[in-house]
C-alpha cells in the first residue's frame, strides 16, 4: 500500500499544520470556561502531536514504524485520560453544580 | 568501628532508646540519657589516654557509598569518618562533659520529659560528632543535626518568646549552613583541581576527598595554576560568613541573646558552652588549616572585627538587665578575643584562641548553671529584681562570683591563661588592635562585677523563704565545672599539650 | 518554495483546510454541544491525514477511538451535566490577551523553527512496512519490540476504567 | 635558707586550705590560732631567708609550653624580696592576731580568716615571684582578696560599691601592667625578671613596630600604670578611700602596709628598666609628688578617721614613688619599710578606737586619752613617726627621700615634699587631738569605750615599738645599712645605677628643716584643735557650719569622684546604652526589616495564586515560549 515510495507532501506543511492545531488547542485550553471544552482542547493538542509522530514516521531522518506505534500509544492514553477526566468532571459537577473552570478555585490563596 | 565513632554514636543510641521506652517512665528517660552521655565522656577520657604523649590522632572511618569516578580523576568516597586530633580532643571532651552535665541539670519535674531527653541526647550526639568529625561530609551532617536538635529544644521547651527565638535561630544558622556547604563543597572541588584556570586538572592523588586530614595536607600547597587565589578568596569569604553566624559575631549575632534568653538552663549550657564554639572551630579547621594565606590576608580584618566584637559585646553586656542576655554578650565578647588570636596566626595567638574556646565554653556553661539555679529559687533572671543573695545562698553566690572572676580573666582560672596567650599573639601581630582590646579586659570586669554587685551583694530584696542552697544535682554540675576552670588555670599544660600539636601543624613547624 | 500540485497535495490541502476549519469552529461556537460536533470533524480530518501518509492502521484507530468512542463519551458527559451550557461572551481580559499573544508567539516560533530546518524528503527506497501490510507490520512491532509498554498500556486502560467507574459513581447514602 | 623560701607563702596557703576544710562554723580560737601561728612561722622563716639573702637565687619548674617557649613557675629570692617577705609576714602576723579581737562575734569570722590567709599567701608569693607572669598572677590574686575583703560586709550597699570600685579601678592599672609584661616578654623573649632587666639595662629590648628607646619608655610607663593602680596614685587613687568600707584590720594589712605597697615594690623590682628610661623615671617622680600633695590636701579636712589615714597612705605612697623617681632607690624602699609599720599601727589604733566607740567620725570622739591609754600612746608613736619627727621611723625615711630629691637635683619636688610634710603633720595631729584631747563629744559612746583585750593591745605595742625604732635600720648611725644591703641587687645590671644608691653622709640641714616643718604642722593642729578655747569652733566644724570654698574643695576630695563619674562612668554607661539600643533597634531592626520585606513580598505575591488553573497555564505557556525564543535566538540561524 502506501508504505513505500516518495510522498509529495512536504514535511514543512505537515509540521506547520500540526503547529497551528497545537496552538489552537492551547488557546482553547487556556481560555474556554467550560471544563469539557478544555478537555477537548487538550485532545486537540494531543492530535497535533500525533500528526507530528506520524509525519516523522514517514518523512523523518530515519523512517520507521516507531512513530506510528507511539501514535497508537498516545491514542490509548488519550482515551484513558478522557475517561478519567470526564469521570472527574461528573464528580465535580455533582458537588458544585457547575462545569466552569473559574469555579474550581479552592486552591486560591 | 573505633572509639571516636562510639563517642558520637552512644548519645544517639540513648536518644533512640528513650524514644522506644514506654510512656511515663520518667526515671528511665534520664537514666538512659545519662548513660549515653556518660559512655561518651568515658570514651573521651579513654581517647586522652590513647592520644598520650605521642599525639597520635585516633581515626575511624565507616564507608557509606561511593560516587563513581565521573570527574576529578577518581571516585569520591562518602564516608562517616571520625578523627580525634589535638584540636578536636579537648573540644569533644568538653562537649561530652557538658552533655552529661546538661542531662544532670534537667529539673526533676521536666514537662514532656521523653521528648526532652530525646532531643537533648540527639543534640549531644550531634555536637560530639561535630568536633569528632574527620571529614567535611560528616562534619556538615553533624552541624545540621545539631541545628535541628537545638531548634526543637528551643521551640518546644523555651520561655514565652520561644517560637520567635527558635525560628530566628533556625534561619540564621540555616543561612550559615548554606555558606558552610558552599565553602566545603568548594574546597572539595578546589583541592581536586576543578577550578584550575586551564580546565580541570586532577590534583589530588587518589581522587577527590572530603577527608579533612588529606585536604589540610594538600590544600595549602596547591599551585596557583591548580587553585587560583581568587577561588581561595571566595572560599574564605564563604567560611568567614558562616563562622560569623555560627559563632554569633557582630553584626550577625542577634540570634544568640534571644536564644539564650528564651532557652532553659540545660539547653543554654549546651548552646553557649559548645554550639557557639563551632564557628571558631570551622575557622581553625577549614580557615587556618586549609586556607592559611587567606587568614594572613584577612588578618587585619579579622583582628579589627575581633576587637569590635570584644568591645561591642562588653558594652552591650553592661547594659543588659537579664543575666542570660548578659552571659550571651559576654560570650560574644570572648569570641572577639578568639578572633584576635586566630588573626594573629602565630603559636601563642592560635593556642590562646583554642584555650579561649574551651575556657569560654566551660565558663559560659558554669554561669548558666549557677544563674539558672538561682533563678529556680528566686523566679527571675532580671538583675534589677535580685539583690543580696549572698546572704540567703552563700554557696551559689560564691560560685557565681567565681564564674564571673574566671570569665573576666582572673589568674589561676582558665580565662586568664587563654587571655594572656591571645594577647601575646595579638601584641606580636597587631599591637594597635591589642591595645584597644585591653579596654575589653577592663570592661569585662565592669559588666560582670556590676551584675554581681547587684545580684549577690547589698541588702536582700526578696523574701528568702524556703530557698535551699545548691541541690545535689546542681552541686555536681557546678563543682565539676568550677574544678575544671581551676584545673586548666593552674595546670594549663593539660590541654596545652594536645593543642600544641595542632598549633605546630597549622603553622607548619615540626611534627 | 515550488509547490507541485499533485493529487496528494491537493488532498492534503483540502484535509488540512477541513481540520483547521473545524478547529476554529470549535473555538467560536457558543453552544457546548456544537463544539463537540466540531471536534468530531477534527478527529476525522486527522484520520484522513494519517491514511494519506500511509498509516492506515493509525487512521482507522483514530476513527474508532476518537471519532467514535471519545466524541460519544463527550456527548454523554455534556448531556449528564449542564447540557444547556453556553460559553459566555468572550471578553478580552488581560489573561485572554496574554493567552492569545502567547499562542501566536508559539506558532511564530514553531514556524520559524520548522522553516529553518532542512527536512529530509521521503526516502523512496525504504519500505517502512518491511513488505508487510501496514496493520501486520504494526502488530509485529507491537508484540516484538514494544511488548512491555503495550502490556503497561493495557494495565493503564484497566486502571482508568476502574477509576472512572469509581469516580463517576454517585456516593451512597451516609458516605 | 633561700631554697626553703617557698615554705614562706606555703604556710598561709596551708592555713587557708585548713580553714576551708574546717568550714564556716569553726570555733574562733582555733581559726585565729592556726592562722596566726602558721603566719608567725612564716615570719620566722622569712627572717632566716633575710639573714641569708645574697645573690639572687632562683628555683623554677616548667608550667606551660607556648609554641617553642616554656612558661615557668617558681621562686626567686633577692635582697629586696627577702626584705619584703619580712615586712609582709611581720605585719600579717600582727594583724591576724589583732583581728581575733576586732572581728570577735562576726558570723563569718572563719570566712574572714580564710580570705586573710589567702591574701597573705598571695602577697608573699607575689613578692618572691621569679618571673613577671607569676608576679602578675599573684598581683591579681591580692586584688581579688582585696575585693573580697572590702566587700566583706557585702550587705552594706556602700561596701558592695566600694568593692566593685576598688577592683575595677585597679583593673585599669592592671591592664596597663598586663600589656607592659607582654611587651617586655615579646621584646626580651622571656618573662624572667632577671633576663628582662638585663635586656632593659643593656638597651637590648626590641620590637618591630617601635623604636628601642620608645619601647623602653612605653613598657616602663605601662608597668608604672600597674603600680599606679595598685598603689592608688593619681589619677587612679579614688578607690583606696572607699576601700575603707572593709573591716579595719583589712585596711591595716592590705590597704596600708602590704598590697598597696606592691606598686612601689614593683617599681623597685623593675628599677633597672625605669633607670634605663629617664622619661619614665621623671614621670614616676612627678606622679608621686603630685599624689603626695593632693592626698595630703584632701586629708586636711576629712572627718572619718579611716579616711584621714587612707589619704595619708596615698600621700605616703606618693612619697615612695617620688623617692624612687628622683633616684633615691634605697630611700623609697626604706620608706615602704617604715611606712608598713607605722601605718599598720595607725590603722590598728584607729580600729581599736572604732571597735571601742562604734563610730568612725572624728567629731563623735574626743577625750579618750584616759580611757584608752595603750591606744593613745601607740597612736601618738605612729603619728609622730608619720609626721617625721626625730627619732621616729618616719623621720629617717622621709628625710632620706627629701634629701634624695635635693641631691639628685629636683628642688621643685623637694618643695612639694616639704609642703606635704607640713600638711601631713597637721592632719594626723588634727585627728589625734580630735580623738584623744578635749572633752568627750558623744557622752554615751564615750562611756562605753574601753581598751580591747590583749590580742588587740599586743600588736599595737609591738607595732608602736617598731614604728619608733625601725628608722635606725637605715640611718647615718649604722652607715645607711639598708641601702648598702640592697645595693647588690642593682649592681647586677651594668648601668650607672651607683648614683641611685645610699648617700655617703647625712645632710643635717635638710633634716633640721624637715623636723621643723613637721613641728610647725603639729603646732598648728594643736592651736586649732587642742586648746580648750577651740571647743566651740570644733563643734561648728563638726556640724559642717560655715566652711569656706577651699575647705569644701578639700572636703569633697577635689570632686574627683564626681569628675570621674561624669567623664568616665557616665559616658561608659551611655555608650553601653547606645550599643544596647543599636543592638536592639538597628541590628535587630535590620533583621526585622529583612523579615518584613520577605513577608511583604509574600503578601503581594499571594494574589498571583488565584486558584485559576488557566491563569497558571497562561503564565507557564508564555514563559515557555519566551524561554524557547531566547534559546532559539542564542542558537542562531532560526530567525
Amino acid at each position: 500500500m502506501g508504505g513505500a515510495g516518495a510522498i509529495q507532501v512536504p514535511a514543512t506543511s505537515l509540521l506547520a499544520l500540526a503547529a497551528i492545531l497545537f496552538c489552537i488547542g492551547l488557546y482553547g485550553a487556556l481560555t474556554r470556561r467550560n471544563l469539557i471544552i478544555v478537555l477537548v482542547s487538550i485532545e486537540l493538542m494531543l492530535n497535533a502531536a500525533n500528526i507530528n509522530l506520524v509525519t516523522f514516521s514517514r518523512l523523518g531522518a530515519s523512517p520507521g514504524l516507531h512513530g506510528q506505534v507511539f501514535a497508537l500509544f498516545t491514542i490509548t492514553v488519550a482515551a484513558a485520560e478522557i475517561a478519567v477526566g470526564l469521570a472527574l468532571l461528573l464528580a465535580a459537577f455533582r458537588t458544585r453544580r457547575s462545569t466552569h473552570v473559574e469555579d474550581m478555585d479552592q486552591h486560591k490563596w | 568501628m573505633g572509639l571516636p565513632f562510639w563517642l558520637a554514636v552512644s548519645p544517639l543510641i540513648a536518644a533512640v532508646v528513650v524514644l522506644a521506652l514506654p510512656r511515663r517512665a520518667w526515671r528511665a528517660y534520664r537514666a538512659v540519657a545519662l548513660a549515653g552521655d556518660a559512655v561518651a565522656l568515658a570514651l573521651a577520657v579513654a581517647a586522652w589516654i590513647q592520644f598520650g604523649a605521642a599525639a597520635n590522632p585516633i581515626h575511624t572511618a565507616l564507608h557509606w557509598f561511593t560516587l563513581p569516578g565521573m570527574w576529578l580523576g577518581g571516585n569520591l568516597s562518602i564516608d562517616l569518618t571520625f578523627t580525634l586530633d589535638g584540636l578536636s580532643l579537648p573540644l569533644v571532651t568538653l562537649a561530652a562533659l557538658l552533655g552529661l552535665l546538661a542531662a544532670v541539670m534537667v529539673p526533676r519535674g521536666q514537662p514532656r520529659c521523653k521528648e526532652y531527653f530525646f532531643w537533648q541526647s540527639l543534640l549531644v550526639a550531634a555536637v560530639n560528632a561535630v568536633f569528632a568529625a574527620g571529614d567535611a561530609f560528616t562534619f556538615f551532617a553533624a552541624v545540621e543535626l545539631a541545628l535541628f536538635a537545638s531548634f526543637f529544644l528551643l521551640y518546644l521547651f523555651g520561655g514565652a518568646r520561644r517560637r520567635e527565638a527558635a525560628f530566628k535561630f533556625l534561619i540564621y544558622r540555616g543561612l550559615s549552613s548554606v555558606f558552610l556547604l558552599a565553602a566545603l563543597a568548594g574546597i572539595l572541588y578546589a583541592a581536586a583541581g576543578a577550578f584550575a584556570p586551564g580546565g580541570v586538572q586532577p590534583a589530588m592523588p587518589g581522587g577527590p576527598t572530603f577527608d579533612i586530614a588529606r585536604l589540610a595536607a594538600q590544600m595549602p600547597h596547591l599551585a596557583a595554576s591548580v587553585c587560583p587565589p581568587s577561588v581561595r578568596w571566595w572560599l574564605f569569604v564563604a567560611i568567614v560568613i558562616a563562622v560569623f553566624i555560627e559563632e554569633a559575631l557582630v553584626p550577625l549575632h542577634s540570634w544568640l541573646p534571644l536564644a539564650n534568653e528564651q532557652a532553659d538552663t540545660p539547653t543554654n549550657m549546651l548552646l553557649g558552652g559548645v554550639l557557639t564554639k563551632t564557628g571558631a572551630y570551622i575557622l581553625l579547621r577549614f580557615g587556618a588549616g586549609m586556607l592559611p594565606d587567606q587568614v594572613h590576608g584577612f588578618g587585619l580584618f579579622l583582628a579589627v572585627m575581633g576587637v569590635i566584637n570584644l568591645l561591642y559585646g562588653a558594652f552591650a553586656a553592661w547594659a543588659q538587665k537579664d543575666w542570660r542576655r548578659l552571659i550571651a554578650y559576654g560570650s560574644i565578647s570572648h569570641m572577639g578575643l578568639v578572633l584576635l588570636g586566630i588573626a594573629a596566626f602565630n603559636a601563642a595567638g592560635l593556642q590562646g584562641a583554642m584555650f579561649m574556646m574551651v575556657s569560654s565554653g566551660i565558663l559560659t556553661a558554669l554561669l548558666f548553671a549557677v544563674t539558672g539555679a538561682l533563678a529556680e529559687r528566686t523566679g527571675t533572671f532580671a538583675i534589677p529584681r535580685l539583690g543580696g543573695l549572698a546572704k540567703a545562698m552563700p554557696n551559689l553566690s560564691g560560685f557565681l562570683l567565681f564564674a564571673a572572676l574566671g570569665s573576666l580573666g582572673l589568674p589561676l582560672t582558665s580565662g586568664f591563661i587563654s587571655e594572656i596567650q591571645t594577647f601575646i599573639g595579638g601584641f606580636t601581630a597587631y599591637p594597635a588592635a591589642s591595645f584597644v582590646a585591653l579596654l575589653g579586659v577592663i570592661l569585662s570586669a565592669v559588666y560582670l562585677l556590676y551584675a554581681i554587685q547587684r545580684t549577690t551583694f547589698g541588702p536582700l530584696v526578696q523574701a528568702a523563704d524556703g530557698w535551699a542552697d545548691a541541690r545535689p544535682r546542681e552541686w555536681v554540675a557546678i563543682v565539676v565545672l568550677t574544678g575544671l576552670v581551676l584545673l586548666i588555670g593552674v595546670w594549663p599544660q593539660l590541654i596545652g599539650h594536645p593543642f600544641g600539636f595542632t598549633v605546630r601543624t597549622l603553622l607548619g613547624i615540626g611534627g | 518554495m515550488q509547490i507541485l500540485w499533485t493529487p496528494e497535495m491537493i488532498a492534503f490541502f483540502l484535509i488540512s483546510l477541513a481540520i483547521l476549519a473545524c478547529a476554529v469552529m470549535l473555538l467560536s461556537f457558543q453552544k457546548v454541544i456544537y463544539m463537540a460536533l466540531a471536534i468530531g470533524g477534527v478527529f476525522i480530518g486527522c484520520a484522513a491525514l494519517y491514511i494519506l501518509l500511509g498509516a492506515e492502521f493509525v487512521g482507522i484507530s483514530q476513527v474508532l477511538i476518537y471519532a467514535g468512542a471519545i466524541t460519544i463519551l463527550l456527548m454523554f458527559a455534556i448531556m449528564l451535566t449542564n447540557h444547556e451550557a453556553v460559553e459566555p461572551e468572550a471578553r478580552w481580559t488581560v489573561r485572554r490577551v496574554f493567552s492569545a499573544l502567547g499562542c501566536l508567539a508559539l506558532a511564530a516560533v514553531l514556524w520559524f523553527v520548522i522553516r529553518s530546518v532542512q527536512w529530509p524528503q521521503g526516502d523512496a527506497a525504504t519500505d517502512i512496512n518491511q513488505g508487510h501490510p501496514n496493520a501486520v507490520a504494526i502488530g509485529l512491532m507491537l508484540f516484538k519490540t514494544y511488548t512491555i509498554p503495550f502490556e503497561l498500556v493495557s494495565l493503564l486502560l484497566i486502571v482508568a476504567l476502574v477509576g472512572a467507574v469509581i469516580l463517576a459513581r454517585p456516593p451512597k447514602e451516609g458516605e | 635558707m633561700a631554697a626553703h623560701a617557698w615554705l614562706v607563702p606555703l604556710l598561709p596557703l596551708v592555713a587557708y586550705v585548713f580553714l576551708l576544710v574546717l568550714g564556716r562554723r569553726a570555733p574562733e580560737w582555733l581559726v585565729a590560732g592556726v592562722s596566726t601561728a602558721l603566719t608567725f612561722i612564716s615570719f620566722l622563716l622569712s627572717l632566716g631567708v633575710f639573714r641569708d639573702a645574697g645573690q639572687p637565687a632562683t628555683y623554677t619548674f616548667p608550667w606551660l609550653h607556648v609554641g617553642s617557649y616554656t612558661l615557668e613557675a617558681g621562686i626567686q629570692v633577692t635582697r629586696l624580696n627577702a626584705l619584703m617577705l619580712v615586712v609582709v609576714s611581720a605585719v600579717s602576723t600582727l594583724v591576724l592576731l589583732f583581728s581575733k579581737g576586732y572581728m570577735h562575734g562576726d558570723e563569718r569570722f572563719a570566712v574572714f580568716y580564710q580570705y586573710l590567709n589567702l591574701f597573705v599567701f598571695s602577697m608573699l608569693a607575689l613578692v618572691i615571684a621569679p618571673n613577671l607572669l607569676q608576679l602578675y598572677i599573684f598581683w591579681e590574686m591580692v586584688g581579688l582578696c582585696s575585693y573580697l575583703l572590702v566587700g566583706f560586709w557585702f550587705f552594706k550597699p556602700e561596701a558592695a560599691l566600694a568593692a566593685k570600685k576598688s577592683f575595677i579601678v585597679t583593673r585599669i592599672g592592671d591592664a596597663g601592667l598586663f600589656a607592659g609584661i607582654i611587651m617586655l616578654f615579646l621584646a626580651s623573649g622571656s618573662f624572667d625578671v632577671t633576663t628582662v632587666l638585663q635586656a632593659a639595662a643593656n638597651h637590648q629590648l626590641h620590637l618591630g613596630w617601635i623604636s628601642n628607646d620608645g619601647l623602653l619608655v612605653l613598657t616602663a610607663i605601662l608597668v608604672f600604670v600597674g603600680a599606679v593602680g595598685k598603689s592608688a596614685q593619681f589619677p587612679l587613687h579614688v578607690w583606696l578611700p572607699d576601700a575603707m568600707e572593709g573591716p579595719t584590720p583589712v585596711s591595716a594589712l592590705i590597704h596600708a602596709a602590704t598590697m598597696v605597697a606592691a606598686g612601689v615594690y614593683l617599681v623597685a623590682r623593675m628599677y633597672p628598666l625605669f633607670a634605663a628610661s629617664q622619661a619614665a623615671l621623671t614621670t614616676v617622680a612627678w606622679i608621686g609628688g603630685f599624689t603626695a600633695l593632693l592626698a595630703a590636701l584632701i586629708a586636711l579636712t576629712q572627718r572619718d578617721i579611716k579616711r584621714v589615714i587612707a589619704y595619708s597612705t596615698i600621700s605616703q605612697l606618693g612619697y615612695m614613688m617620688l623617692g624612687l623617681g628622683v633616684g633615691a632607690y634605697a630611700a623609697g624602699v626604706f620608706h615602704l619599710f617604715t611606712h608598713a609599720f607605722f601605718k599598720a599601727l595607725l590603722f590598728l589604733a584607729a580600729g581599736s578606737l572604732i571597735h571601742a566607740l562604734g563610730t568612725q567620725d572624728l567629731f563623735e570622739m574626743g577625750g579618750l586619752r584616759r580611757k584608752m591609754p595603750v591606744t593613745f600612746w601607740t597612736f601618738l608613736a605612729g603619728a609622730l613617726s608619720l609626721s617625721g619627727i626625730f627619732p621616729f621611723a618616719g623621720f629617717w625615711s622621709k628625710d632620706d627621700i627629701l634629701a634624695g630629691a635635693l641631691r639628685h637635683g629636683h628642688p621643685a619636688l623637694y618643695a612639694i615634699g616639704l609642703v606635704t610634710a607640713f600638711c601631713t603633720a597637721y592632719y594626723i595631729f588634727r585627728a589625734f587631738f580630735l580623738a584623744f584631747a578635749g572633752p568627750a563629744r558623744d557622752a554615751e559612746k564615750h562611756a562605753r569605750a574601753h581598751e580591747g583585750g590583749w590580742v588587740m593591745t599586743v600588736p599595737l605595742v609591738i607595732l608602736g615599738i617598731l614604728a619608733t625604732i625601725a628608722g635606725f635600720f637605715n640611718s647615718p648611725l649604722n652607715g645607711y645599712g639598708l641601702g648598702k644591703f640592697l645595693t647588690p641587687d642593682l649592681s647586677l645590671y651594668q648601668t650607672g645605677l651607683g648614683g641611685y644608691m645610699a648617700p655617703e653622709r647625712a645632710d643635717v640641714t635638710v633634716m633640721l628643716i624637715s623636723v621643723l616643718v613637721g613641728l610647725a604642722g603639729i603646732a598648728l593642729a594643736a592651736a586649732l584643735y587642742a586648746r580648750p578655747a577651740a571647743v566651740d569652733r570644733i563643734a561648728s566644724e563638726g556640724k559642717a557650719e560655715d566652711i569656706g570654698p577651699l575647705y569644701r574643695l578639700s572636703y569633697r576630695k577635689f570632686y574627683f569622684d564626681e569628675i570621674y563619674y561624669a567623664v568616665v562612668v557616665a559616658p561608659g554607661k551611655f555608650i553601653a546604652a547606645v550599643v544596647d539600643g543599636f543592638d536592639r533597634y538597628v541590628v535587630d531592626g535590620l533583621v526585622h526589616l529583612v523579615r518584613r520585606i520577605v513577608y511583604l513580598a509574600g503578601l503581594c505575591l499571594k494574589y498571583t495564586q488565584t486558584g485559576q488553573v488557566q491563569a497558571y497555564g497562561t503564565v507557564a505557556a508564555v514563559a515557555l515560549v519566551v524561554i524557547i525564543a531566547i534559546a532559539m535566538i542564542r542558537a542562531g540561524g532560526v530567525f
